[in-house]
């Protein structure tokens, strides 16, 4: 059997009045069944961008201009609207940012659990219900038969974004995308968030995938990581790997940077500058203006995602892999 | 949502005091309710004795209490020139104002909302962009020169359609209806078009960009995202969300209308509270003047105050909390 | 010099030069105010001089029909006074009480706008009410009464004599509560951002805060808001005189020309109705457009209040 | 005392939200009520700074660290309390009595894109403050003091002629604390300086931090909602639940024995990169609004540990020795 999702040279555009802007530029992965991956990179990296992508919810101007998604054999690209539709919701659920935002305030949860399943199988609004308040269970929210009554208003922000995980679930879909399901939430809510998230994804063998800026959040969920970086995937490997032994200059010089606790008050390893934006990506490797091993090939010829020789991951980097590895030395400022 | 209703009552209560004060100041100014009574050919003793006898020499807080009274009790002073109760004189106009002012609310509601959602759904094709430059010539036509053009191209060029008056009416309880006629309606047409076409773009526009802003939310990304039909989330989650702001700002808007039925009237002869109006100020009847005022005050305080509650009962915060 | 290169290179320019309705617009909008300026120099007749004009050319049709007259190019009105001559001068009344209206506006509403949206509570609630009733009653009502009762207590002579400065004085307390919401919206929007605070935490006085730092930076919504405004103050003229409550026929202005072409255009005189009001819809219509552009280059955030 | 930098005292700020007396009409069984709306952001905080430290204050979103910062820079009137700066009271001083103050104390604020403001250039966003405060310098002396700083936070003196939207969120926020530093300031107020910023441009603003502390001998009040930044960076940490002080320890203490119940949880809510799956404490229960609080201790209804003395008695900030100070009745008790 084939992956569940493979998702090859996946490129987006914006058309803008100016001309096009590549906001992803040839990205690729795979994701098994039951597998958690994780996609991770600052704002502007196009980690959002990619997972919208998946289910075709580009908003305009946005348009996929090549590669391919096949999830289930299917090729999601070439699917037109009800074909599409069909997979939104039902094989493919996404989960929101802002969970205050995701739910509409004139609509009872009741009206926007069932109208998901309708919208997907033939069935009577009391059987619906039953499979929400199923779902709700699963997602620990209180008394949940008064809750179906209830506007989005009524609830707090960890109770609402529960609620979307709920409706998430509902199709029981093969793919949970969730795009920074926790960055709007408090430290102790998006622990809670995230053990229930794992814990239905292991318990119904739902893939996901995570978009997140959050290394350690996605340390604590998945078992693949995808680091992104002005549009492309860098760096992926196994969860342990990328975070054990980074390979990538970027993914070195990111993990370096968060405060670890590990030695306080001392100065922390900053990258300098800042990611470009995607009006002006420098040619070659994006990354080689900040870039401590660069060599000059990275000015003009941009890396691709290749196996590294003596190492589990895959990186995008000229400079990996060569007769000399660059040491802790050499990258040292 | 009961809190919220007393809330608004409340407050339409105040504003009414505040016009009825506004009102009564303007008669005390610069109206003479002894000319009102017996016009302008009594002796001087007289008119001082009736002055008196009428109170008018009373403290103006004294007088105002009694004007609100009175006006409670339906009584907002004699008209001079109609040597009637001015509320008798208004009310008998009202019926051709508000069945001009319905016709041109039925028009606008019917096709704005559809035109609204309609461009607002394909912001860039061709027929929104005729709609969206129709819209703006339109708001920039003042209404009087709309109905005059009607009226020259229907009415003098064509002969198709009637100029001016309301036409055959039936009396129905004593309301003189134009809309049981086929003549009525036919007099109806050309004002309810001129008076409905200040208001149309503007409430094509209001929908337009209110439905734009919520097809740009999360919740609307949200319901795509869950594979909703389109219908569904156009006419449903983002329909209802634009409904919100457009009955707060349309409601007003229609309550508007009857601004602009005075110069609809005018130029159609439509003998309704507006035409009536500007008779009344070429005539200097004060009183009459500011009875408009007021019914027309308070007409718009009663329009708001719904359009407020309707705001609450469909929009569940406020229902449920009582808060806005 | 630095700040005409900024200019140069803006944003604004750039997308000006690249929209050619706003081109087409403004260059309009240039030459019809140009003619408000010029037209006592370049109008063929002075229509305020009534020995000049003959009641024997009443009503003559413009000079390309039949029985026109090519001293008169688009025809006369009903006093025989020369039609363009007279729309001429009618524009200009019309741009000077517009304008004046809308400064008039501006000024009280911004202070209103400032005071309101900066002090909050009770002062703030007063105000908004006061604004939020008089917006439900329309602007156009709210001046058709005030015009009403001036009329009334003035007389109508004296009313008419004093017109222009009447309109500026009634299209402005009508209208004023437009500038103050959308003032006081982007106060109350500004007031909350942490530039303010920081301002504060410096120990700047309220009102410099409020006059250097809030001030400027709800300018485009006001600039925004200001286009349509003379847009509707014109259009309220207009519609003042053709109710008889605005400019008297003796000194038109386009409304009160329309109004006085109307009662003959069942008789055929068509074009004393018509070219007015070509002109006024023209005049508004290019205003209206250049609001709206200017709204979506400049993308104020208008809150809504 | 005296060699406090600052020392609150009891500080107690409310906010009423109930709008004007229409808006507070209510309904209840029947009749018709006055009910007010008063948010009580923060309870009997007292808490003091000593000189050259960085004290953060943590806690999750509601907890009134904010407004705590607030009013004790004086942007907010306190509803109770003292606030003393370096031994001299300054709350409810007039303008002009706060303005030897205002020099002293700065902040520093978390949104980059809101905290300059858009119409002003570099050079009169950073002039303001200095002129403002020494109206008798020279324009040559402030030109010269504005490039230093600039030069200091790591922006081009170069570009003082821009206007803020021509710069990074990362440029800005270094703007943002050149502003600060730009009246010389022995204290500063960060409020979530960080949190709006991508992970490696967050670290270079927090070593731009810790240098400026290092060079000008800076106090830092720090707020955050980031328990790693709160370790990297602070000497002492207070954590806030509720408009209340909950533990008040050194950093080192506080992250190796939490004393307070809430504070274990919290700790144990960080994600480690490098402790995957890793356990948390699991709270019952939702935060309840500052509206309405809970009585007794505000955290009896989530707390493993609580009792009815807790539900009943407002615990107090007690000392348990070693510069540590926790708010809980168990603490107390000595049961947990």
């Amino acid at each position: 059997m084939g992956h569940l999702l493979e998702v090859k040279d996946l490129e987006v555009k914006f058309a803008l009045r100016m001309g096009d802007l590549t906001a992803i530029n040839g990205v690729s992965f795979t994701l098994d069944r039951g597998e958690r991956l994780g996609l991770v990179g600052e704002s502007g990296a196009g980690k959002s961008v990619t997972g919208f992508a998946i289910i075709n919810l580009i908003s305009k101007p946005g348009y996929i201009s090549g590669g391919t998604v096949i999830f289930d054999g299917r090729d999601l690209t070439g699917l037109t609207g009800e074909g599409m539709r069909h997979i939104r919701g039902n094989l493919i659920s996404m989960i929101f940012q802002d969970p205050m935002m995701t739910l509409n305030p004139v609509l009872t949860i009741g009206t926007q659990m069932v109208e998901t399943l309708q919208a997907h199988m033939n069935i009577s609004r009391k059987a619906a219900e039953k499979i929400a308040l199923e779902k709700l269970r699963m997602v620990q929210i209180p008394s949940p038969e008064k809750r179906l009554q209830q506007y989005p208003h009524e609830f707090s922000g960890g109770m609402r974004q529960r609620i979307v995980v709920a409706i998430a679930l509902l199709a029981d879909p093969a793919l949970i995308i969730a795009d920074e399901p926790t960055t709007a939430l408090d430290v102790t809510i998006q622990a809670e968030i995230m053990e229930l998230l794992l814990e239905l994804c292991e318990s119904e063998g739902t893939g996901l995938i995570l978009i997140t800026h959050d290394l350690a959040v996605v340390s604590q969920v998945t078992q693949k990581i995808a680091v992104m970086y002005a549009g492309k995937v860098v760096e992926a490997g196994l969860t342990e790997d990328i975070i054990d032994n980074p390979l990538h200059p970027y993914t070195q010089g990111l993990i370096k940077a968060l405060p670890d606790g590990r030695n306080p008050g001392t100065r922390l390893n900053q990258i300098p500058g800042v990611m470009p934006s995607l009006i002006d990506i420098p040619p070659g490797c994006s990354f080689h203006p900040r870039c401590t091993i660069r060599g000059d090939i990275c000015r003009y010829e941009s890396p691709v995602l290749r196996e590294i020789p003596g190492y589990r991951n895959m990186a995008a980097c000229h400079m990996l892999g060569l007769k000399k590895e660059p040491t802790e030395k050499d990258r040292a400022e | 949502m009961f809190a919220f209703a007393v809330r608004r009552i409340t407050q339409a209560i105040i504003v009414m005091l505040v016009i009825g004060l506004l009102g009564f100041s303007i008669k005390q100014k610069i109206g003479d309710p002894v000319r009102d009574i017996v016009g302008v050919s009594v002796s001087v003793a007289e008119r001082d004795a009736l002055r008196e006898k009428l109170g008018l020499n009373d403290p103006f807080l004294t007088q105002y209490v009694r004007f609100i009274k009175n006006a409670v009790h339906g009584d907002l002073g004699m008209s001079f020139f109609f040597k009637r109760p001015t509320l008798e004189v208004i009310l008998s106009k009202a019926p051709a104002t508000l069945e001009l002012v319905f016709a041109s609310s039925l028009i606008i509601i019917l096709l704005s909302i559809p035109l609204g959602i309609y461009t607002a759904i394909n912001p860039r094709n061709l027929p929104s962009r005729i709609i969206m430059g129709g819209s703006i010539v339109g708001v920039s036509i003042p209404v009087f020169l709309t109905a005059i053009i009607l009226i020259y191209i229907f009415a003098v060029e064509l002969h198709w359609l009637p100029s001016y008056g309301r036409g055959e009416t039936v009396n129905i309880w004593g309301w003189e209806s134009g809309f049981l006629t086929l003549d009525g309606l036919r007099h109806l047409l050309l004002p309810s078009i001129a008076l409905s076409s200040i208001m149309l773009p503007l409430f094509i526009r209001l929908i337009r960009s209110e439905m734009m802003e919520t097809l740009e939310t999360e919740y609307v990304k949200f319901a795509w995202a869950k594979g909703l039909s389109r219908w569904r989330i156009w006419f449903l989650h983002a329909f209802k969300n634009t409904l919100l702001p457009v009955i707060t700002v349309g409601g007003v808007q229609l309550g508007i209308l009857i601004a602009y039925t005075i110069l609809t009237e005018t130029v159609f002869q439509w003998q309704g509270m507006g035409f009536m109006f500007l008779e009344a100020v070429e005539r200097s009847d004060t009183s009459l003047l500011v009875a408009y005022i007021i019914v027309v005050g308070a007409l718009f305080v009663v329009v708001n105050t719904i359009v407020d509650i309707i705001y609450g009962l469909v929009n569940p915060t406020v229902r449920i909390t009582g808060r806005k | 010099m630095k700040q005409w290169e900024r200019f140069k290179n803006s944003y604004f320019l750039h997308s000006f030069k690249h929209d050619w309705v706003a081109i087409v617009c403004f260059v309009v909008l240039l030459i019809l105010i140009l003619l408000s300026i010029l037209a006592p120099v370049i109008a063929p007749h002075n229509p305020y001089d009534t020995a000049s004009t003959d009641i024997m050319n009443a009503e003559m049709p413009p000079s390309w029909m039949e029985d026109g007259n090519p001293d008169f190019v688009l025809g006369t009105d009903i006093q025989g006074r020369d039609l363009l001559s007279t729309m001429l001068y009618g524009l200009r009344l019309s741009v000077m009480i517009g304008c004046g209206a809308v400064a008039l506006q501006a000024i009280i509403g911004i202070f209103i706008g400032m005071i309101s949206g900066y002090m909050g509570g009770k002062v703030d609630a007063f105000l908004m009410r006061i604004a939020d009733v008089q917006l439900s009653f329309s602007t156009l009502m709210v001046a058709i009464m005030i015009s009403a009762i001036f009329q009334v207590a003035f007389g109508v002579g004296r009313y008419e004599q004093l017109a222009v400065p009447l309109l500026v004085l009634i299209i402005g307390l009508a209208e004023w509560p437009q500038y103050a919401r959308t003032v006081r919206a982007s106060v109350l929007g500004e007031r909350n951002k942490e530039y303010v605070e920081a301002a504060r935490v410096i120990g700047l006085s309220p009102a410099r805060i409020r006059w250097r730092h809030i001030l400027p930076n709800t300018m485009s919504p006001v600039l925004v808001i200001s286009t349509i405004q003379v847009a509707n103050a014109v259009m309220s003229e207009a519609a003042l005189s053709f109710l008889g409550l605005g400019m008297p026929i003796t000194k038109p202005s386009l409304g009160s020309l329309i109004n006085s072409g109307f009662e003959y255009i069942f008789s055929g005189s068509w074009w004393i109705t018509l070219f007015p009001g070509i002109l006024l819809v023209v005049f508004v219509l290019v205003i209206n457009l250049l609001g709206d552009w200017l709204r979506d280059v400049l993308n104020p955030k208008l809150y809504k209040g | 005392m005296k060699d406090r930098l600052i020392d609150i005292k009891n500080l107690v700020k409310h906010f009423d939200i109930s709008g004007g007396l229409l808006e507070q009409l209510a309904v209840s069984k029947g009749r018709i009520i006055r009910k007010q709306t008063v948010v009580r952001a923060v309870n009997d905080v007292s808490l003091f700074v000593n000189p050259g430290e960085t004290l953060s204050v943590v806690g999750e979103s509601g907890c009134g660290k904010s407004t705590l910062a607030r009013t004790l820079l004086g942007l907010y009137q306190p509803d109770g309390g003292e606030i003393y700066y370096r031994g001299d009271r300054i709350d409810g001083l007039t303008q002009k009595e706060m303005l030897p103050y205002r020099a002293k104390m700065q902040m520093i604020f978390q949104d980059p894109y809101a905290s300059l403001n858009p119409r002003m250039t570099v050079q009169q966003t950073l002039e303001e403050p200095v002129v403002f405060h020494n109206p008798s310098i020279s324009g040559s002396e402030v030109k010269d003091r504005v490039a230093g700083v600039m030069q200091q936070v790591g922006v081009d003196p170069a570009w003082t002629d821009r206007y803020p939207h021509e710069f990074s969120g990362g440029q800005r926020q270094r703007i943002s604390i050149a502003r600060a530093l730009m009246v010389d300031p022995e204290f500063v107020v960060a409020d979530e300086p960080v949190s709006a910023l991508d992970v490696s441009v967050q670290a270079q603003i927090l070593n731009l931090l810790m240098d400026a502390q290092e060079q000008r001998g800076l106090t830092y009040l720090f707020i955050t909602h980031d328990l790693s930044v709160v370790r990297h960076i602070s000497s002492r940490v207070a954590v806030m639940y509720l408009g209340r002080v909950c533990e008040l320890a050194p950093t080192t203490n506080l992250f190796e024995s939490p004393g307070h119940p809430y504070t274990r949880a919290l700790l144990s809510a960080i994600p480690d990169l490098y402790d995957r799956r890793h356990k948390y404490i699991k709270l019952k229960g939702e935060v309840p609004t500052p509206i309405d609080l809970p009585s007794g201790c505000v955290f009896h209804g989530r707390c493993p540990y609580a009792d009815g003395r807790c539900s009943r008695e407002i615990p107090a900030l007690n000392h348990q020795g070693k510069a540590v100070y926790v708010a809980c009745h168990a603490v107390e008790e000595g049961r947990i």
